[in-house]
């Protein structure tokens, strides 16, 4: 079923990436700006690029918002991914309790993890003598607390109805349960789980009010940087390392979705 | 005799309050080739999952063996089975070879060895490697499917191979060809075969042993032969083959066969029935082929004999079954060889008068089914 | 290593509760220490007096509850889900069409989710500020439409209602996209055949089959942007000029400039509390109905 | 890593002008590791930090907050590690309450008399103990005079109609109510009910003219002239006056909030020698003056004030009549939340 | 003669580089039982979706017609027919019941008499409404799926009905049930049907036409009868049943026939072979059920007679196959009446000397294959 999409809607989705993506335009264009204010368009320049060079700070908690969000997404995810595997494999009291248990990360207001965690840290810390250093592992272990439920939910949504005659077909082939779950369960789960991985990997990336709480000293994250600029201006460097950041990983979408054809069979 | 490879004892499976397997038991021997044949919903599927640990029995719902040792908690992967899915499930992200590798892969099989193996495979199903081999199980037809999903099973060469209806969506032609390739590695490799068919020819010339299933039971359980020409019930009369049935009373018992009054006063003698007393109503089965026509009175002695009259002549390829209704309105059919009916057609026309003759040896009491 | 794995697994095999249990366990220890235990402790704080410097005093009592009495929050909490459904209702029609596409785009696919994430890997702030730079009225939208001369004076964007909207479904939107993406791509495509066989327009096919069979994703995402909706505090202060309060912003500001946090405390966990109850409900009523289909 | 203390080339310190008799001083140690200041962000000027790691030979770690409460709740709740912290006025007095400032060692910071006698002695910590004053600004009205008839002198431009969707006013119940209580005449730090009712009317009056309530990022709509007047500090009106020269600064008649923030050793330094060194530092002319410039805001240091390239004169007597510190409200707080919320909400 | 109902004229699709169908044309005339038959992969299930709308043909790929309208762009659900897919496409989220009834709904049917058709056409394939409806497709057997899905098809008695291989799960009895509720809806409601099959016997007794499909394309086109007893070429001889094949040159050319002799020298006369030159090599079939087997001495007149000795005897239920091997090593096979091994075992054993012997009318010359 080659079918092709309604001519609407194609338009439908070109208008939404347009809207998804005019501000990213903008942020693009200005980072070229010669104006601190992104007021109007003044002139072309470099040198906001440049400047990224003597800032230290956004590069270096460039390295600390990539540390934390690849760690974070990747437990996250498979955490995430087993408890969704649980939740729709098996039957077992309190499932309902427990899933919805699952939503409260989701509600609870950031500010109320951060300090929750904040609190939580400090009382192991300071009561449990437990040597806990606010830095980046504490990031890091309050992301996955609140990436986990993303990542359930989204990969349950997968799973549901999910026909289970493929893992049966993998065991009685010689594979147990880690590997049919390896080689089987998560490649027809694949688009959940990477739906999953990219929202992990967003929010961690993205999150401000949690991790400005739980972080210690030398460990600020690209969000806590730049939101320090922003409180007082958005200076355009902000908007090349975007650029920057939006271009590279463009470029290894894109080049890692060429690269990935399937394996044939080879000796 | 030796110990079973595979043991069932009075094994149940509900499911939903609904039996899928009712207390069935059955021992398969090494090497041997055991069908399972029956109606549709009558747990030949349920069986096969039993076997290969996809469902574990209920409480209480006896045992699984394989080779001697107790396997209900045993998990698929540890009992060393392979098995052709009813539905193929195949892995649909992985190219044709690929699927067929998998088990290979899981058994550690050496790179070389493994490309080696699955191309013998998709050989003998008949697809070719070069160009099947690359594609992804969507761009296959249906039987490519189930012959891919037969591949990744025999490619294993596992002590025990079930298979669930493996040759269904495949052409007269190929099936018979693939019925060889089987019972050639049934008899080559000493592999012991648990297969579930709708084919009843399939299972005859295939089977060592054939379990006749009807609703979670087994109805009996035998040698092909033993089965199409001793059927033990209705069920598996009416199931194995086509038979005519003659109901009547006992009217006298003899060694080895019963003598029986229709209600219309004919006698008709059979064998067996060991057991069943004088005045009680029995069922009497006969195949069609053991059914001969005559002129109303150049009847044979010795044979039991009705008087008919022709009803319709169906034509079937290399039989043809001629239809009579008896003298209290009831049907009985005789299979005869077409030797050609736009040359040779047969004598028989409806409407023509006629007397239907068959062996007492060829008739045969049936046991009343159960509850 | 290998006979260790075995061995393990065939002894889960014997204990199925187990077995869900030892799947879920990483996950939900996770939870439960990082997130329950933790919001124990607010849990416990929202009964506590307040401190005037932040943080809490010895002590119980229910006035931090017993504030929501006060009409003023009542009709801040209402405005709030007013928003978060308008917010959910948006994304999800623009949402699905997006992820159908994507789902039906075969060697594109993973390409075309990319492109819905992508936006989302530069600052909030940044992009928030690109959108005012769009709205304001001497923004590029109304520039271009002056220098078109469809306009003469500038449409008022920003600070209404609907800038504030634009700016949450532009937020959430991959929250509403990625998960009925993910459903629909196992959609399998003879099932519509079989239905438009059976003499299904293309709309009976989509109510019929596509939705609810993607019905997981749309609840998923629903949720996923509802819920964070709620809670949102700053597309609102941005974009709708900080002239309405959300319960986010109530929230935010007892932690924050009132320093009343056993409030703050008690507002989370009443809004928690009915969300949970909500979802709950639904997750029950389900767990029913594949019941009673089983 | 492990910076060798070497003993600073200090100029020779003048004498501390209105110091009480010395009271006996410990000790501290070498200078050890890093030196971790939390601040806000874009708060220093760029060559403060290289040339003190570089004279001192210890590294910095800078990390930034964006809200006094962030600070104090890390604070707070135990987590150490920072060796110099930034707080607001009011939030030294909440530190204070807190018990959460180490007491400075004066002998380490001979540069202390250098700070204006304005500056020295505030409200907020009265003997000195504690803070060494970083920045000073005044909460005023930012305006385009280009766009507007004639220069505004008063609160009361928020309330004329004819400005409607032109102005905007900073999202701070403290900024915000504050300025209506002075235009009113009242105190900013009124918990007086009338008083604050009053504000209330003012607010809602002035509300339905209002584009927005935005702080500081007003300043792009200020430079782009979407927005005529704006109340706002003179820094950030200093930094967007660079962008655009038809912006100015005007201190309302009726009176506005002055601010100083302070830098603080938080309890639970670890590097407190290094702390000092710096606090010695920043004292510097030069030193405070390169900070003023890059931020936009005055300086306390009377020296450095003087070294501005654009001078933020100090108030005069007469208007320190008017300027207000904000001063914490302590459980008024609450009463100021209520009706900030009210005014937010209706 | 009427419009003909569908009309496929030189149609043709491509897949990935591959012909699945080559320029096919057929017509079926309304309320025709037509069966398309073919190996596995030969494009059978293509040709019915090409119908069904579900593939368009090729550019230039020809054109399908459905009551004289070309309906190459038409979607399928403006085609008005309806289809039982080869793999059910049962819809996993409604009930049986739902699942049948879904058609209905579309088409507005009334309430009532939705529920009261749903419930008639569960009946129709042996599902006990109040047992199976309500359950989910999940639940069922594999043949129950089936004939859920045969259900929802049937409940809409559409004027087309498109089958792909819909009873290949059903069991023998189920089956022959099916066919004859299926060939009764053919002939009370005229209804069209395009059927799709792997069985033989299945097409031969229901078919008014049968199109026999090789490699995408229509190798022959016919009634049963006639493409069973007179198939045109080696590939639908040996596919439709089984055949003998004798190779030989012509040596002599008569009307309505010809005469081959073998390499052995032996003489075979048969029918056919219209236009075939003296001295041009040939090959001609003949069914194993008209070959007769004899003494070596006692072969009637008039008849082709080969030599042989018997190789195997195999059993196959209701006949029996006996293999005979010729002077060259060839094989022929004779299909006999099964009368009952056990009791009147035939008289052929492995070893023995015999004719083979079969009339020239039952031999027929085949056209060689197209490349
Ligand atoms: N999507 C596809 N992409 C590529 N090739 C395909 C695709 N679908 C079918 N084919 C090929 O087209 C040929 C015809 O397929 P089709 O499904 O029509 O066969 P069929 O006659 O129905 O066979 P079967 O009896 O096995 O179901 C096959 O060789 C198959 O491999
Ligand atoms: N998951 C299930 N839930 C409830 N009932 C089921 C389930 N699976 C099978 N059944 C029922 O159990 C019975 C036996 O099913 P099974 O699949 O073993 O039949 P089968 O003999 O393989 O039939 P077929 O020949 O149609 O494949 C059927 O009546 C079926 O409806
Ligand atoms: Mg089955
Ligand atoms: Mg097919």
């Amino acid at each position: 079923m080659a079918g092709r999409l309604p001519r609407w809607l194609v338009a439908i989705t070109v208008a939404v990436y347009a809207f998804l993506h005019a501000p990213l335009l903008v942020l693009v264009v200005f980072s070229f700006n010669d104006s601190k204010f992104s007021a109007a368009w003044e002139g072309f320049t470099f040198q906001w690029y440049a400047r990224l060079l003597e800032r230290d700070d956004i590069l270096d908690s460039l390295w600390v918002s990539l540390e934390v969000g690849l760690i974070s997404t990747v437990v996250s995810t498979l955490l995430g991914t087993l408890l969704a595997l649980g939740l729709a494999r098996h039957r077992f009291r309190g499932r309902a309790a427990m899933e919805s248990l699952l939503y409260v990360p989701i509600v609870t207001p950031e500010i109320v993890c951060g300090i929750s965690l904040l609190i939580f840290f400090m009382f192991l810390k300071n009561v449990l003598h437990i040597p806990v250093v606010l830095g980046v592992p504490t990031i890091i272990i309050a992301h996955v607390a609140f990436n986990i439920s993303f990542v359930t939910v989204v990969v349950r949504s997968r799973l549901e109805g999910m026909d289970r005659n493929l893992e049966e077909a993998a065991m009685i082939l010689g594979a147990d349960e880690f590997t049919a779950f390896w080689r089987v369960t998560v490649p027809q789960l694949w688009p959940g789980i990477l739906s999953g991985a990219l929202l992990a990997f967003t929010m961690s990336f993205d999150d401000y009010v949690i991790t400005s709480l739980v972080t210690g000293p030398g460990s600020s994250t690209l969000p806590i940087v730049v939101y320090g600029m922003v409180r007082k201006n958005i200076e355009p460097s902000i908007n090349a390392i975007s650029t920057i950041i939006l271009v590279v990983t463009a470029l290894l979408i894109y080049a890692s979705d060429r690269l990935s054809k399937p394996t044939a069979l080879k000796p | 005799m030796a110990e079973p490879v595979v043991e069932f004892n009075n094994v149940s499976k509900t499911f939903a309050g609904q039996k899928a397997v009712r207390a069935i038991s059955f021992r398969i021997e090494k090497g041997e080739f055991f069908s399972i044949l029956g109606p549709s919903g009558c747990g030949k599927t349920t069986t096969l999952r039993l076997l290969a640990g996809f469902e574990v029995p209920d409480e209480d719902g006896g045992e699984v063996r394989i080779e001697g040792q107790v396997v209900n908690n045993r998990r698929p992967y540890e009992r060393r089975l392979a098995m052709v899915f009813q539905n193929y499930a195949l892995f649909p992200h992985l190219s044709v070879e690929r699927n067929v590798a998998f088990g290979l892969e899981q058994r550690g099989v050496p790179r070389a060895q493994m490309v080696e193996r699955v191309r013998a495979a998709l050989d003998m199903v008949r697809l070719d490697p070069a160009q099947y081999g690359p594609r992804p199980p969507a761009a296959l037809s249906g039987g490519q499917r189930q012959r891919v999903a037969l591949a990744r099973a025999l490619v294993l060469e596992p002590s025990i191979l079930l298979l669930d209806e493996p040759l269904g969506a495949l052409d007269l032609k190929l099936r018979k060809e693939m019925q060889l390739e089987l019972k050639s590695l049934n008899r080559r490799l000493g592999i012991t075969f648990v297969y579930v068919t709708h084919d009843q020819e399939e299972a005859l010339t295939m089977s060592d042993r054939i379990a006749v299933m009807d609703n979670a039971r087994v109805a009996q359980l035998g040698a092909p032969a033993e089965i199409y020409e001793r059927p033990r019930t209705a069920f598996v009369a009416r199931f194995i083959g086509e038979s005519n049935f003659v109901i009547g009373e006992v009217v006298a018992t003899e060694r080895g066969g019963v003598v029986v009054k229709r209600a219309d006063g004919n006698l008709v003698a059979a064998r067996g029935g060991e057991g069943r007393a004088m005045g009680e109503t029995v069922q009497l089965a006969v195949r069609p082929e053991r059914v001969e026509l005559t002129g109303p009175d150049q009847a044979p002695g010795g044979q039991n004999m009705l008087p008919a009259r022709i009803r319709q002549v169906v034509y079937r390829g290399e039989m043809l079954h001629v239809r009579a209704t008896l003298g209290d309105g009831s049907e009985m059919v005789a299979a005869m060889r077409n030797e050609g009916q736009l040359r040779r057609p047969v004598v028989w026309q409806e409407g023509t008068e006629c007397a239907v003759t068959f062996s007492p040896d060829d008739t045969r009491v049936l046991e009343p089914e159960p509850a | 290593m290998m006979e260790l794995r075995r061995a393990w697994l065939r002894w889960l095999s014997r204990h199925p509760s187990l077995r869900a249990w030892s799947v879920m366990f990483p996950g939900a220890w996770w939870l439960l220490v990082f997130f329950m235990v933790p919001l124990g402790f607010m849990f416990a704080y929202s009964f506590m007096e307040r401190n005037v410097y932040g943080g809490v005093e010895a002590g119980f009592t229910i006035e931090h509850y017993a504030r929501f009495a006060d009409p003023l929050y009542m009709k801040i909490l209402v405005r709030t889900v007013v928003y978060a459904l308008g917010c959910t209702v948006a994304s999800l029609l623009m949402g699905y069409p997006v992820a159908y596409a994507i789902s039906r785009s075969g060697p594109w696919k993973n390409l075309l989710v990319f492109l819905v994430i992508l936006p989302f890997w530069t600052s909030f702030l940044v992009r928030t500020f690109a959108m005012i730079f769009l709205m304001r009225d001497t923004g590029l939208i109304n520039t271009t439409l002056m220098g078109m001369g469809l306009i003469t004076e500038p449409i008022e964007m920003l600070g209404t209602p609907a800038a504030v909207m634009a700016g949450l479904v532009y937020g959430f939107l991959p929250f509403m996209v990625l998960p009925i993406y993910s459903s629909l791509e196992k959609l399998d495509p003879s099932l519509l055949e079989a239905a438009e066989v059976l003499g299904a327009k293309p709309a009976a096919r989509f109510f019929r089959v596509v939705l609810p069979l993607s019905m997981p994703g749309v609840v998923a995402g629903s949720l996923l942007v509802f819920i964070p909706a709620l809670g949102s505090f700053l597309t609102s202060d941005l974009l709708g000029g900080a002239k309405e309060i959300m319960i986010g912003n109530l929230v935010q500001n007892q932690f924050t400039s009132a320093r009343n946090w056993p409030f703050g405390s008690a507002a989370s966990f009443v809004v928690m509390g009915v969300v949970l109850l909500a979802v709950f409900a639904y997750l029950r009523s389900r767990d029913d109905d594949a019941l009673a289909g089983a | 890593q492990g910076c060798s203390g070497e003993e600073a080339k200090a100029p020779p310190a003048p004498a501390p002008g209105g110091t009480p008799g010395p009271a006996p001083e410990p000790e501290l140690g070498p200078i050890e590791g890093e030196l971790h200041i939390y601040m806000w962000s874009d708060y220093i000027a760029e060559d403060t930090v290289p040339n003190f790691e570089k004279e001192f030979n210890c590294k910095v770690t800078l990390d930034t907050y964006e809200s006094n409460e962030e600070m104090i709740a890390k604070l707070q709740a135990g987590a150490g590690g920072y060796d110099l912290v930034c707080p607001s006025g009011y939030a030294i007095t909440v530190l204070k309450h807190l018990d959460l400032m180490e007491k400075l060692t004066r002998k380490h910071i001979p540069n202390l008399g250098n700070v204006a006698p304005i500056f020295t002695s505030t409200v907020f910590d009265p003997t000195n103990d504690h803070t060494v004053p970083w920045q000073w600004g005044v909460t005023g009205i930012a305006y385009r005079k280009d766009k507007l008839p004639t220069p505004p002198d008063s609160w009361a431009l928020f309330l004329d109609a004819a400005l409607k969707g032109k102005v905007t006013m900073m999202d701070d119940m403290r900024d915000n109510i504050g300025a209506w209580l002075r235009y009113r005449g009242k105190s900013l730090n009124s918990v007086d009910p009338t008083e604050l009712a009053a504000a209330k009317v003012d607010a809602l009056a002035a509300k339905v003219n209002l584009r927005a309530y935005i702080s500081a990022p007003v300043k792009a709509q200020l430079v782009a002239g979407d927005v005529y007047a704006a109340q706002l500090w003179n820094g950030d009106t200093m930094q967007a006056r660079a962008e655009n020269d038809n912006i100015e600064f005007a201190v309302p008649k009726e009176g506005a909030a002055i601010w100083c923030d302070s830098l603080v050793i938080p309890k639970g330094a670890r590097n407190i020698r290094a702390a000092h060194e710096f606090l010695n530092y920043i004292l510097r002319p030069e030193v405070g003056a390169s900070i003023s410039n890059f931020t936009g805001y005055g300086s306390p240091n009377k020296l450095a004030s003087e070294k501005l390239a654009t001078p933020v004169p100090y108030p005069s007597e007469e208007q320190m009549k008017t300027l207000e510190y904000q001063q914490d409200l302590g459980a008024g707080t609450a009463v100021w939340d209520q009706l900030w919320t009210e005014i937010k909400s209706s």
